[in-house]
């Protein structure tokens, strides 16, 4: 399989990172690795997109990802970082692939709005779950590594170690899908389904498999996210939650596997600034870049990011 | 166990408030196929505006039972001028985009007049009953309810069915609809759908900001009130079918039926029940309660 | 090639994040290394701000602003923190948990502050302690109620230096029973996340402890942020019941009573709003006669006749012209207690600056007064505070609203002794 | 006489009031050319949807090769081997010619290869030997669309579009082929250029087709058989020599002067 040069570059890009990670300071090393769960829901977004659908209801998966880790290490005493990353992607893989057979029939704002319905289910039932902590949520912690207990700043290492190796993965596999023939297909549906279906395609069965492997990545992104902030709630699944991934797959754009992560990053680091920056309208400033990027970057940074390399080579 | 009349009361008033805050956006989707999430902030906005001009105007003592047309006018006017000046200088030239797109533009829209209202009126909330407790009270058994509850049912209707009514009946209201059923053509017949889209978008605005004004008297006026309204107002537009006015109406009144009966009878599910009615409707008439037509294909 | 783009904006924003440290507060004077940096993390949007964030924002910059010039009364007259001035760096709390997680790391790894207090939302406040523990940096809880905070595992740098919300329904059961002894049902209204869920299992907890012949009859428990309370209203109104428990807050409180007042609510039964005094001012007359207002503590109109409380409400009256609320009752006291702990330690370190386990030391059981009287940090094991707790009945008295009736429970009559969990206590001393 | 692999028995279908086809009974016998004639709304693109699958007929039965593919969904027909042109083309309009094809090829694949995630584009289908890439070039050449292969298709003429419509639905391979209106659109002089290069095609593939055509020229000139509908009935199902001088069909469909016309160009030919 032929890796394009971003793509590569991306790659590279993560390795060097990881490699320098001990350098790296803790805070900036923390958002990189959000960034990295949040990049993954993204990436689930971004094929949606290229199917020409948007879902404001992604937060659920990756929310479910979130409490299966939890959950898991909660009542379970799970603490293995590994296994919990597997078991969420699976739950949230099974979520998706139950709600797909429904979802897979919708189209445009309807595939969005009723996905919103089930996240903003979710939400509802987690806060009645008092057991759980309801909107106070509950705190994950003593999690190990094929038996191994690491310190806290080690801890920190490992996790961003994983992050890093469950992206790539992500990358790959993510990569692989868009080169197949199936790539070409998700636009073609979006383009137009009554045509494609003539030619002998299912929209409904390519997009419910694109609906499960969105629902894998949220999952992950969601494992990653409960053992990095060390807490979870029921925000995770509330649609602020969604629109934020939202806002990220249009920040980074649809043009490569590799956007949603510079978008997730990119995010990070204006919310963070906005935060301290201007404590008292941090919203605006984020209402403002989103508008920029919509109207000056309509194919998100990666757009801007493409134009750069074109530059460079000539 | 509580009696059904006040159980339906209490939803019928529920589902009057629901339809209030959601009208604008229906209409707002069913003429341009823009879900406007900015309607949270033009409802706060219509709040904030009917509270200052509620405390000025009880402060001077000024003919209280004027006060009404006061604030709903005053939030209303508000509404469609900043409607205006958002149509024109923004949204005007995003109309080709993706509706998703135009959606997050009124999202970011949204985070953005959220702290402007912020940097105007600071974060202390506002309270304005006096209107509230001006019209007295009703009461149905020795259930006591205030006047004010009839005003916003009658609010409800008069603005389902004179929005009805223009769509219908007027020239301007036809020229509407044959906008919503088809813009090239209708623009090639030489209507000016340009003008119909901002009309139609402040007067959208314009109605979440009554919206806001009719529901101020009831509430104190706080930071951040917009969010909870626009996620009902989508469960309730959808569900009617977005576009539809019956639709909403209907929505409206299931939801706030069913509501009230969860209160008196469940009130453990108060907290799904909105949602849950949507995903339902959605599940069996995938394109809500009252869907607009969609044309042949091939 | 757009590595070294990725990379620029990484930079950038670290640089900006380091630029902004001294944005916020002051930002002339660029950080002297003799500077004490306390980050405050309070809600300065959203819901929370009004009620809660702004006004213990406010109390802590005026708190900074008089201890560095000196100004404030003894034990609380030594300049800043221990001679050092104190720099406050002030972040909002809004937003999800985790992105308060990270702006908490951001505090302290990147703008290197050496305590925080903060935090409203007790969610937020479950999620930082962790956090805390592992950052090794001194975090006072302010404001956040959940008994959770020290139940679930014991801290070594997370104090809270005011009473949780145990007090809040233990306080009002003992007041019913004290000014209402024959009543016999009680209702609920309480906001339908955590901290209202918490708040009326506690309430029950405590009715059965006080007085079990109070018979439940409904409880409602509208969304947060709701606004409309028509139906809820309805419901209260048929249950009928003597008292109704609400441990409802801000606009949604103000909501409440204005859509509830009109319709009887409050004359058919007796109300008790736990957190009323908040909105207390604001409201005036809007707040039927009768109404049972609480403050977690002697807080507010509550706070005990003294010199120090007469110069913080008036320095706070003069300077944001509006009386201070418990909210900013619980941060003078919190900020005050960190500045007796922090020049205590800095004593015991011979006039070195102290590190956070030194500070902690410090505090751990220590009896301080502040604008609210006497507070001890004597239970999970010195790290939660206990005070009085008063509660007392509304009455208008020619357009004014005054707290009549009023009565003081002491710390041990309405906080859990130490090292027994709140619910276990209640459960315990049960018929 | 060749075999039947296409029977059409006794199809109803209603719109409310309106009848799109009543009582439709068509046996179409293997390799055979037939054009489908008939006023706007008489009942022939009813048909092709009925038997396409993008309508369900409200009674009767279609078999395609004695499977019953009666209210199958399209993409089974199009598997079965019944394809498809459109009326107005229908093209994936934010890709290029070239990619347009490769779709339809990949989807292939991706059958081929049941529809495993690891199927790349550079393999070989089995069935047809060859790679996508070199399956869309090998046909973006036989259609003489080259020139377009690398423009996006929604600034293609009209024709164009045509023709690479066709050129989409013949990649599937089918038995039969539907094409709605070929014509249409496309001016008068590249009109037979473009059908005659078509209809080469189809041939050569021995592919059966029915073509809905209003211009009566290209009917004479191409089919071995006419069906005229009329109101959604059939009223003449013969060789158009016969069909076309049949009383209705003149009386609706074809007015007697462009049938004599028409005709008498076919005899002088």
């Amino acid at each position: 399989m032929k890796l394009d040069k971003s793509l590569v570059v991306m790659l590279g890009l993560l390795v060097a990172i990881f490699a320098a990670s001990p350098w790296i300071p803790q805070w900036i090393l923390f958002i990189i690795t959000l960034a990295g769960a949040n990049g993954l829901v993204v990436l689930g977004l971004m094929l949606f997109m290229r199917l020409g659908l948007v879902s404001f209801g992604q937060a659920l998966f990756f929310c479910a990802g979130a409490y299966t880790t939890g959950m898991l290490s909660l009542l379970l005493k799970v603490s293995d970082i590994i296994l919990l990353m597997v078991a969420s992607g699976i739950i949230a893989g099974l979520l998706a692939y139950l709600l797909g057979f429904l979802l897979a029939k919708y189209r445009a704002i309807f595939f969005g709005l009723l996905s919103l319905a089930f996240s903003m289910i979710l939400y509802g039932v987690l806060v009645k779950s008092e057991t759980l902590g309801s909107t106070d949520g509950f705190t994950v912690s003593g999690l190990t590594i094929l038996g191994l207990v690491p310190d806290p700043t080690q801890m920190k290492i490992v996790l961003f170690g994983i992050t890093i190796i469950v992206v790539m993965a992500s990358l790959l596999f993510v990569n692989m899908v868009l080169k197949s023939p199936r790539g070409l297909l998700l636009t073609a549906i979006r383009d137009n389904e009554i045509r494609a279906e003539y030619m002998g395609a299912s929209a409904k069965s390519t997009i419910h498999l694109i609906y499960v492997i969105a629902g894998v990545l949220s999952g992950f992104g969601g494992a990653i996210a409960a053992m990095v902030s060390g807490h979870i709630d029921p925000n995770m699944t509330f649609w602020t939650t969604s629109g934020e991934f939202v806002f990220i797959a249009i920040l980074g754009g649809i043009g490569s596997v590799s956007a949603p992560f510079i978008g997730a990053l990119i995010f990070g680091v204006i919310q963070t600034i906005a935060y301290g920056y201007s404590p008292n309208t941090w919203q605006m400033t984020i209402g403002i870049c989103l508008i920029a990027v919509i109207l000056v970057l309509p194919d998100g940074l990666w757009s801007l990011m493409a134009k750069m390399r074109k530059n460079s080579r000539v | 166990m509580s009696n059904l009349l006040i159980v339906l009361i209490d939803g019928i008033n529920y589902a009057a408030w629901l339809f209030i805050s959601a009208v604008g956006l229906t209409l707002i989707y069913g003429v341009m196929r823009v879900l406007n999430v900015a309607h949270a902030s033009f409802y706060a906005f219509g709040c904030y505006v009917a509270v200052t001009l509620a405390g000025f105007w009880f402060s001077h003592n000024y003919p209280p039972h004027l006060s009404f047309f006061a604030l709903f006018g005053a939030s209303f006017v508000a509404g469609f001028i900043v409607g205006w000046i958002l149509e024109r200088f923004l949204l005007r030239y995003q109309y080709a985009k993706d509706e998703v797109v135009i959606l997050l533009i009124t999202y970011a829209v949204f985070l953005i007049l959220d702290d402007v209202l912020k940097l105007i009126w600071g974060v202390d909330p506002y309270y304005a009953s006096d209107p509230y407790e001006l019209l007295g009270n009703f009461s149905v058994g020795e259930m006591i309810y205030p006047n004010y509850y009839l005003l916003m049912v009658g609010a409800a209707l008069i603005l389902g069915l004179g929005l009805t009514y223009m769509l219908k009946m007027t020239r301007s209201g036809k020229l509407l609809v044959s906008v919503i059923h088809d813009r090239e053509i209708s623009s090639a017949m030489g209507i000016n759908v340009g003008r119909f889209f901002s009309l139609t978008f402040s007067f959208g605005c314009a109605l979440a900001a009554i919206a806001g004004g009719i529901t101020t008297p009831t509430i104190s006026v706080v930071p951040g009130l917009g969010v909870d309204v626009i996620v009902l107002s989508f469960a309730v537009v959808v569900t009617g079918g977005l576009g539809s006015l019956p639709g909403t109406a209907l929505a409206a009144i299931i939801m706030g039926v069913v509501r009230s009966f969860c209160v008196h009878y469940v009130p453990q599910l108060e907290l799904f029940v909105i949602f849950s009615v949507m995903a339902l409707v959605l599940v069996f008439r995938p394109r809500g309660l009252f869907s607009l037509a969609e044309a042949r294909k091939i | 090639m757009f590595s070294k783009k990725l990379l620029a904006t990484l930079v950038l924003g670290a640089s900006f994040g380091t630029a902004q440290a001294q944005a916020p507060a002051a930002p002339a004077a660029p950080a002297a290394p003799a500077e004490l940096r306390i980050g405050i993390v309070s809600f300065l949007s959203g819901p929370g701000a009004a009620p809660f964030g702004v006004p213990a924002r406010n109390t802590a910059e005026m708190l900074a602003d008089a201890f560095n010039n000196a100004k404030a009364p003894a034990p609380y007259n030594v300049k800043g923190f221990g001679g050092m001035p104190v720099k406050l760096v002030v972040i909002d709390e809004a937003g999800s948990p985790t992105n308060v997680v990270t702006e908490y790391r951001n505090l302290v790894q990147r703008d290197k502050v050496d305590i925080v207090i903060g935090y409203v939302s007790s969610g937020n406040c479950l999620a930082v302690a962790p956090i805390a523990e592992e950052l090794k940096t001194l975090t006072l809880m302010y404001d956040c109620g959940s008994p959770r905070l020290f139940e679930e595992s014991p801290k070594k740098y997370v104090f809270r230096a005011v009473n949780h919300a145990t007090a809040d329904s233990v306080g009002a059961a003992l007041y019913i029973k004290a000014i209402k002894p024959n009543a016999k049902t009680y209702s609920g209204l309480n906001q339908n996340y955590a901290f209202g869920q918490d708040s009326w299992s506690d309430f029950q907890g405590a009715v059965k402890m006080v007085m079990p012949q109070l018979q439940e009859k409904t409880s409602q428990m509208p969304k947060l942020f709701a606004g409309q309370y028509s139906a809820e209203i309805s419901s209260l109104l048929e249950s009928k019941a003597d008292v109704i428990h609400s441990s409802i807050w801000g606009g949604d409180m103000e909501a409440f009573i204005l859509q509830a007042g009109p319709r009887g609510l409050f004359k058919q039964s007796s109300v008790i709003l736990t957190g009323g005094e908040v909105s207390m001012f604001r409201l005036g007359t809007k707040i039927p006669e009768g109404t049972i207002i609480g403050s977690r503590g002697p807080y507010g109109v509550y706070a005990p006749k003294s010199a120090l409380n007469d110069w913080y409400r008036s320095t706070v009256i003069d300077r944001y012209n509006a009386p201070p609320n418990l909210a900013a009752y619980q941060m003078a006291h919190t900020f005050m207690a960190t500045k007796l702990a922090f020049e205590k330690a800095l004593a015991a370190n011979g006039g070195n600056k102290p590190n956070s386990d030194q500070i902690a030391d410090a505090m751990r059981g220590m009896t301080y007064e502040g604008p609210g009287g006497i507070h001890k940090f004597n239970l999970s094991n010195g790290h939660q505070a206990t005070a009085e707790m008063v509660y007392g009945r509304v009455k208008h008295v020619n357009g004014q609203i005054q707290l009549v009736d009023q009565k003081r429970f002491t710390p041990d009559q309405v906080m859990p002794p130490d090292g027994v969990k709140a619910a276990d206590w209640m459960a315990s001393k049960k018929q | 006489m060749s075999k039947i692999i296409l029977t059409a028995h006794n199809l109803n279908k209603s719109f409310g009031a309106v009848t799109a086809a009543s009582e439709i009974n068509v046996d179409v016998a293997e390799g055979s050319c037939i054009g489908l004639i008939g006023t706007n709304g008489a009942g022939k693109t009813t048909f092709v949807n009925m038997i396409t699958g993008y309508l369900k007929p409200d009674t009767g039965v279609i078999t395609f090769n004695g499977v019953d593919i009666t209210s199958l969904p399209p993409r089974k027909i199009t598997q079965l081997g019944i394809c498809r042109s459109f009326q107005i083309p229908q093209l994936y309009n934010t890709m290029t010619a070239l990619e347009n094809l490769e779709v339809s090829f990949g989807i292939i694949a991706l059958q081929e290869s049941k529809g495993a995630l690891t199927t790349s584009s550079k393999a070989i289908i089995p069935s047809y030997g060859k790679t996508i890439r070199e399956l869309a070039l090998e046909s973006i050449e036989k259609y003489g669309l080259l020139q377009y292969k690398d423009q996006a298709t929604k600034i293609l003429p009209g024709g164009v579009r045509k023709v690479l419509d066709i050129a989409m639905a013949m990649s599937t391979r089918p038995k039969i082929l539907f094409l709605d209106e070929p014509t249409s659109g496309v001016s008068a002089e590249e009109k037979f250029d473009m059908m005659d290069m078509i209809m080469q095609v189809i041939r050569d593939a021995g592919t059966t087709v029915l073509f809905v055509e209003h211009d009566m020229e290209v009917v004479m000139r191409y089919s071995q058989r006419v069906l005229a509908f009329y109101e959604g009935k059939i009223i003449a199902d013969d060789h158009p020599d016969i069909a076309l001088k049949d009383d209705r069909v003149l009386k609706y469909i074809v007015g007697h002067s462009q049938a004599q016309h028409v005709l008498a160009e076919k005899s002088d030919a």
